[in-house]
């Protein structure tokens, strides 16, 4: 049974979804259990590859049994768990299954009545974001990247109102992405002639500087850029995820943009390896000097910003800067940094939209002039919330800091130090934005323990949500003290070896 | 003059896309969007089955010689079946995508009874 | 020198701690609770008392806990000048404590479980600064001590407290994270490990002007030393009650400040690369000196009692600084002795400061004409207190500063000399007048006299403890020179 | 003249389907716009048809030409916009259109680094290809090649771009099915009255009445000799789809609705997908990997590439059920805007 558990990742939440829209008609009770159980199977799978992983080595897995033929490569589809993939599987399935039990209250209230085949399509966005980051096939990842697309238009739109409008553009947005993405991988397959990754990597030293490779390199790269909401092509996420109902913007948040960053490494580092992109120096000052501007664009707004939904999704596009320009710097510890905060910040986003959630969830509004005196009324929750503001920030014990320790430290050795000010003026507006939300929530509301000031009651979130929120916020923590383990044992192994050091 | 008619294919399948990409984002009625998105996705299928394509090629279904018994075929002769599979994957979900987002322009429709995305944004600001 | 690996440094870090759980966990019987806080005070100072002997003649407790970045992890050493500041904030840990209870306690404070709470949290990642083995370390733990120390400040919950509070934070956390965070990772880039090493870290071939640029970030970035230009949050912290800026921005706050820059110096640059390359030495003394005049200046005309102490702060922490900063042997041992001798003088004053407010009320230095003749204990002790800052001989600053004005003379840097000097002028012009019209003046408002009430017993006992800790420390100096010493001889290679 | 690599009808071909993507979307009747889209796709499929690509056209012309087309009159249909207003913010257009003239220059410098078009041993057609042309027969022993690589070589493809038709069928539900409740209480959505309802006119319901039969059987052969001729599982269910909708447009959809309740068509919709994924998991529980039909050959009759062929009947089985079960939610869920009453 070992040798299934690749599979078992997909299939978990395909078939969950699958039989969830079955039961959606009959019992709609089982539709939510259903998913769960799909999505524990897949986590299961995807913990045991990673330590599979780390002691013996990448799992191949071959579709129909049709593996490699004399003289024509891979014939059929091959999905692989390598060092470079294996743990963002393990952090997408688990915080899927974490926002999946977490999202069931708020589900039941805002979109009660016509909540039939919300967790179909949830589990199917699983699906969409694991295929990507699982298959080792270039069309295939393009066959998933519209299964995650479509679902996560209908996600959105569950918002009603203004989602639509949102919902409408990030799809055009969205469909562009993926055209480029497929027109790229149309490039490569003219010139390689096979759609396997081991295959294209193989074949692509020996073509040299070759302009329709170097064009389809760019193409691929516009295609994840706008999947991720990259600087030039952010215009749809601040609406998408601001509109959407909170569960939608709870699990779309923090996955869909870091597996699409994880496209672009893995197609960075496997498929067209590393001194490709030193050959083109010109993009690569080009694309350091996009990231800085996006993520102190990105920090800006975030400032500005009344609505907490809005703000998190700035936060968000901020944090897609810090993995694109450690991508792009080259060196190993910039890899690094950015292959950490992938895993990182998709538990960082996580954790800031469970929060938020509770707090619409009894608050009913986003707004931060209606924050006052929440440290009183939800102290748990916004217990919760600090430790992630902090890990955003970059406190030292979070998975926050050691992240942007390697992105700084690749920056400081490449020299790239407009990179490194755009990280620390980031963090800085983090802060800002934290204490201010402090002074609001705690300071500006009389005491209740003063004798004379108005008892403020408590209103804690329900437990269901409550946990999952605590628990990935300890999750920043643990996650944090265990970066240097996950570094040793996997990260460095999936650093491309003609790196320098 | 010999090198831009062998790849006549190539230069319309860039005007198409080229076409489809600016309605897409240029145009403000979301139909058309709709119908550039279809155009973009319609382009790039041109493209894979144009680098699939073979001269004078037959139809890549084997012609049986004896009863079930099947030829060695030349394979120079049959067009590339593996660029059209892909195709198919692409009609069908550009397809798809069309079918979500003409949904969505309705339900858009409904609520500010215009497909024109500047009246849309003034109908939300208000 | 060879270490020693125990688990105890993790014990005394660990103690204060588990007294912080104890504190909220009992937060219903005030007395259980300050007990538990005299306990684990008792236990800490006997833990370090018991590390003293070994440390003095150069043995080093040392232990890992894990490693967090390739062969940087979470690691703790103990030394001579670790030992003395974890030594000296502890021991003025408990005359705060009996302090803060006598003032809180009466005037029915709110929240004094969370005070007392994270007052602990404070003094432990102090501890933990003093123990640390590398930067990122010291880093982590002087984030702990901002972060735990801003409820504090910002105490009252009232308006000038919030304001405070900001100030107070984007200071302390913007230079951090500004400043010494990318400091410290370009050093673990170019150097690939940030233990504190006998003669630094840096390769012999690293360009002045890299370090140039690293030392003043590092100077900027550890703000809590207070070096101009980033000292505003001093007095802005001073809304804080009396006890947090008697022992936090005495003792613990800034002195974490003037540590961590202290172990930069010595430990990551090393003293002799800051003697043999003149203008890395003549930075850090620029800087210290004229932070040093100019918050003299300032203190003399603040009339708030707090706030002239707060700048008389500043300028007492650049002696420090300009210590290490002439790169001599004597000068860092007369550096790191000035840390106790300027913690115990400048508790004293503030705890006058507090006593003097809880009685009448009384902030402004104007307003307290004539109040020895009515508190003559706590002007006493006040007078003790500004005498050990000034450096007179009866009090052990005059045994710091005495060392500090050798180092001065066989350094480079000559006129620090002058500079020390007109510095201990100004403090005594800005000490004196206090004390004399206290005594000698006619009271300015009589009517708040009057009704002033002799503040309770247990807010003057700590006053006599510390200032009677003043007069021992100048009979007793002997025994703290010799932790500086071995200090200074461990880092310096003359 | 040979010197000429492609046929001088590809030639015209290709200026016409230019043409029709630039009136199709210059043109300012929507409806109008609908109908060039249409022919635009059609001239599509003629020129796939004339470069070898038998199935894609087949696709394109019954997906492409004919349910899309369907897909956006019924829109146009329902919100019943046929102009479209408010031309202008020409700056705006200038500039994406520079941007875009850019992005296709750029795309033309890789031009001359491209294999020769039509030329038999460029990558494309020397590496993986040849292997499917010449093992079809012995592997699974399906002459259409297309249909072998389609379920076989490459069948997770395939199931995953039925579940990309089974996402859009439940996405275009949830948004826009009215749910029970807000049924009664809205009012119904003022709609322009069709100047011209075909639901009325016996010429049109005879033919529909005595179409519908050949089409179904004609889609039947599609799916079932998908092995030996061009077709498969989506054209048949595509062409079994359009039939049950041209019943909905010539009658109305409560025709529709009496014999296929919204709940068996939602449910079927989910039931082909369960059934490609089952035989999948077949093969797994027979010892084989996903989705290797080899391991179904004690089931299935035959021995390893005959039950290889059967595993892929059966898939296109699945396929073709949701497929057509989907083109017509969809279709019903466009016409009446999710109100499932009345439609185009």
């Amino acid at each position: 049974m070992r040798e299934q558990l690749p599979i078992v990742i997909i299939l978990g939440p395909l078939l969950g979804a699958v039989l969830a829209a079955f039961t959606g008609w009959f019992r709609p009770k089982l539709s939510h259990p259903l998913v769960v159980v799909g999505l524990a199977i897949s986590f299961a799978a995807a913990l045991k590859l990673v330590f599979i992983v780390a002691a013996v080595g990448a799992q191949e897995y071959w579709l129909g049994g049709w593996g490699t033929k004399p003289g024509h490569g891979v014939v059929g589809i091959q999905i692989t768990v390598d060092h470079l993939n294996t743990l963002l599987l393990a952090a997408v399935s688990g915080i899927a299954l974490l926002t999946a039990l977490y999202t069931k209250r708020l589900v039941d209230t805002e979109l009660a009545g016509r909540q039939r085949y919300f967790y179909a399509l949830f589990s199917l966005l699983v699906t969409g974001l694991l295929g990507i980051t699982i298959t080792g096939d270039i069309f295939n990842l393009y066959v998933f990247m519209e299964i995650a697309a479509l679902s996560s238009y209908a996600l959105i739109a569950y918002g009603r109102g203004r989602a639509y409008m949102a919902a409408f553009n990030y799809l055009i947005m969205g469909t562009m992405g993926a055209c480029l993405y497929l027109l790229g991988v149309g490039f490569v397959f003219a010139k390689t002639g096979t759609l396997n990754i081991d295959d294209v990597s193989a074949i692509v030293p020996a073509l040299g500087q070759s302009q329709a490779l170097f064009v389809g390199f760019v193409l691929i790269l516009l295609g994840a850029w706008a999947k991720m909401a990259f600087f030039p092509f952010h215009g749809w996420l601040p609406n998408a995820y601001a509109h959407a109902p909170t569960a939608s913007a709870a699990l779309l948040a923090p996955l869909a943009t870091k597996v699409a960053v994880y496209t672009m490494l893995r197609v960075m580092v496997t498929v067209y390896s590393i001194d490709y992109i030193n050959h083109s120096p010109g993009i690569q000052s080009a694309v350091l000097y996009l990231s800085s501007i996006a993520i102190v664009v990105a920090s800006f707004f975030s400032l500005t910003q009344t609505n907490l939904k809005k703000l998190a999704s700035y936060i968000v596009l901020s944090e897609i800067g810090y993995m694109v320009g450690g991508a792009w710097l080259a060196n190993k510890p910039g890899l690094t940094g950015a292959m950490v905060h992938v895993v990182a910040d998709a538990a960082m986003t996580s954790a800031l939209f469970m929060a938020i959630g509770c707090i619409v969830y009894r608050l009913g509004q986003a707004q931060l002039d209606d924050l006052k005196g929440v440290f009183f009324k939800m102290p748990v929750t916004m217990a919760a919330f600090v430790v992630t503001m902090a890990a955003l920030i970059g406190v030292p014990p979070t998975c926050g800091f050691f992240s942007k320790w390697y992105l700084i430290q690749g920056a400081a050795q490449a020299g790239v130090w407009h990179f490194v000010v755009a990280l620390l003026l980031s963090s800085l507006v983090k802060a800002i934005i934290l204490f201010r939300i402090i002074e609001i929530g705690y300071n500006r509301v009389p005491h209740p323990a003063i004798e004379g000031n108005p008892a403020i009651p408590r209103n804690e979130a329900p437990l269901s949500m409550l946990i999952p929120t605590v628990a990935m916020a300890l999750g920043l923590i643990a996650l944090g003290l265990g970066t240097s383990t996950l570094v040793n044992t996997i990260i460095t192994k999936a650093l491309p070896a003609a790196l320098t050091p | 003059m010999e090198n831009l008619m062998a790849n006549f294919n190539y230069v319309i399948v860039v005007v198409l896309m080229m076409i489809g990409l600016w309605s897409m984002l240029a145009q403000k009625n979301l139909i058309k969007k709709c119908i550039g998105m279809a155009i973009f996705q319609t382009g790039i299928i041109l493209f894979f089955i144009s680098i699939g394509a073979k001269d004078n090629a037959l139809v890549p279904i084997l012609a049986e010689a004896a009863n079930h018994t099947y030829a060695v075929p030349d394979v120079a002769k049959i067009a590339n079946p593996l660029t059209q599979i892909l195709m198919l994957t692409a009609i069908v979900v550009g397809v798809a995508t069309l079918g979500v987002g003409l949904a969505l322009a309705q339900k858009i429709y409904q609520q500010h009874s215009s497909f024109d995305e500047d009246e849309i944004l003034e109908n939300q600001r208000k | 020198m060879d270490t020693i690996h125990s688990f105890t440094p993790v014990w005394i870090i660990l103690t204060s701690a588990v007294a912080a759980l104890l504190i909220a966990l009992l937060g219903r019987w005030p007395n259980l609770r300050e007990s538990c806080i005299f306990v684990a005070a008792a236990i800490k100072l006997g833990l370090l008392l018991s590390l003293a002997p070994a440390v003095l003649d150069g043995k080093l407790y040392e232990f890992e806990v894990m490693e967090l970045l390739p062969n940087v992890g979470l690691a703790f050493k103990v030394d001579a000048l670790g030992l003395l500041f974890a030594l000296v904030s502890v021991s003025l840990w408990i005359p705060t404590t009996i302090f803060s209870i006598g003032f809180l306690r009466p005037l029915k404070r709110h929240a004094q479980t969370r005070f007392f709470f994270f007052f602990t949290i404070a003094i432990s990642s102090a501890v933990g600064v003093a123990f640390s083995a590398n930067l990122l370390t010291l880093f982590i733990f002087y984030e702990a001590l901002s972060l735990s120390t801003y409820p504090l400040v910002t105490h009252h919950q009232d308006d000038d407290a919030i304001k405070g509070g900001r100030k107070y934070l984007t200071y302390l956390l913007g230079t951090s994270i500004a400043f010494a965070l990318p400091a410290m990772i370009i050093v673990y880039q170019q150097t690939g490990n940030l233990d504190f090493a006998n003669g630094g870290v840096f390769a012999s071939g690293t360009s002045t002007a890299l370090l140039a640029v690293l030392l003043v970030m590092f100077l900027f970035g550890f703000a809590k030393a207070g070096l101009m230009p980033f000292h505003a949050w001093l007095p802005g912290a001073m809304v804080a009650p009396a006890p947090v800026s008697a022992l936090l921005h005495a003792v613990a706050v800034v002195k974490v400040g003037v540590f961590s820059i202290i172990r930069v110096l010595t430990g990551i640059f090393g003293v002799d690369l800051l003697a043999n390359t003149p203008s890395l030495s003549t930075i850090v003394c620029v800087l210290a000196g004229i932070t040093l005049i100019v918050a003299s200046l300032i203190a003399l005309t603040q009339d708030n009692l707090k706030s002239r102490l707060a700048y008389s702060t500043i300028g007492q922490l650049s002696y420090i600084i300009l210590g290490v900063g002439l790169a001599t042997k004597i000068g860092v041992a007369g550096a790191a002795l000035h840390i106790p001798m300027h913690a115990f003088g400048k508790i004293t004053l503030f705890l006058c400061a507090g006593a003097i407010y809880q009685a009448c009320g009384a902030k402004r230095i104007s307003e307290i004409h004539g109040l020895g003749r009515k508190f003559p204990l706590t002007m006493t002790a006040f007078f003790i207190g500004s005498l050990c800052v000034i450096g007179l001989p009866p009090t052990g600053g005059f045994v710091s500063k005495w060392y500090l004005l050798n180092g001065s003379l066989d350094s480079a840097q000559q006129w620090a000399f002058a500079v020390f000097l007109t510095s201990s002028l100004l403090n005594a012009a800005y000490f004196l007048p206090i004390v004399y019209k206290a005594f000698f003046a006619a009271p300015t408002d009589a009517a708040r006299l009057d009704k002033a009430k002799e503040p309770p017993l247990l807010t003057i006992v700590p006053l006599f403890i510390t200032s009677a800790g003043c007069v021992l420390l100048f009979f007793f100096s002997d025994k703290l020179f010799q932790f500086a010493n071995t200090f200074a001889e461990m880092y310096t290679a003359q | 003249m040979s010197a000429l690599p492609i046929w001088q009808f590809d030639v015209l071909l290709l200026m016409l389907v230019l043409l029709f993507a630039v009136v199709a979307l210059s043109i300012r009747n929507l409806m109008g716009a609908a109908v060039v889209f249409g022919a635009y796709s059609f001239m599509m499929c003629l020129i796939w048809a004339g470069m070898g690509a038998v199935d894609v056209a087949f696709t394109e012309a019954a997906v492409g030409a004919g349910v899309s087309t369907v897909f956006v009159v019924s829109t146009l249909y329902n919100t019943g916009a046929t102009v479209q207003r408010r031309p202008g913010g020409l700056a705006f257009k200038l500039f994406i259109g520079v941007v875009v003239t850019l992005a296709g220059m750029f795309l033309l410098t890789a031009l001359p680094d491209f294999p020769k078009w039509g030329d038999p041993n460029s990558p494309v057609n020397a590496t993986v290809a040849p292997y499917y042309i010449l093992n079809t027969i012995s592997d699974s022993h399906v002459p259409n090649v297309v249909t072998s690589v389609l379920a076989d070589y490459r069948g997770f493809d395939t199931l995953l771009e039925t579940t990309v038709v089974f996402i859009a069928c439940i996405a275009i539900y949830s948004i826009l099915r009215v749910d029970k409740a807000k049924l009664e209480t809205d009012e119904p959505v003022v709609v322009a009255a069709p100047r011209y309802d075909p639901s009325d006119s016996l010429i049109v319901r005879q033919a529909s009445r005595f179409m519908v039969p050949f089409m179904q059987l004609f889609a039947l052969y599609v799916i079932a000799h998908g092995h030996y001729s061009p077709g498969g599982g989506f054209q048949g269910g595509v062409i079994l789809g359009a039939s049950l909708i041209l019943l909905a447009i010539s009658f109305d959809l409560k025709f529709l609705l009496r014999q296929w309740s919204e709940k068996t068509l939602m449910l079927l919709v989910a039931a082909g997908v369960l059934l490609y994924a089952a035989v999948g998991l077949a093969c797994v529980f027979m010892g084989g990997d996903y989705l290797d039909y080899g391991y179904l050959d004690s089931v299935l009759p035959g021995e390893r590439d005959m039950a290889r062929s059967h595993g892929i009947l059966l898939v296109e089985i699945g396929v073709g059920i949701t497929v057509m079960f989907s083109m017509i939610a969809i279709h019903i869920n466009l016409a009446s805007n999710g109100r499932f009453d009345r439609g185009l």
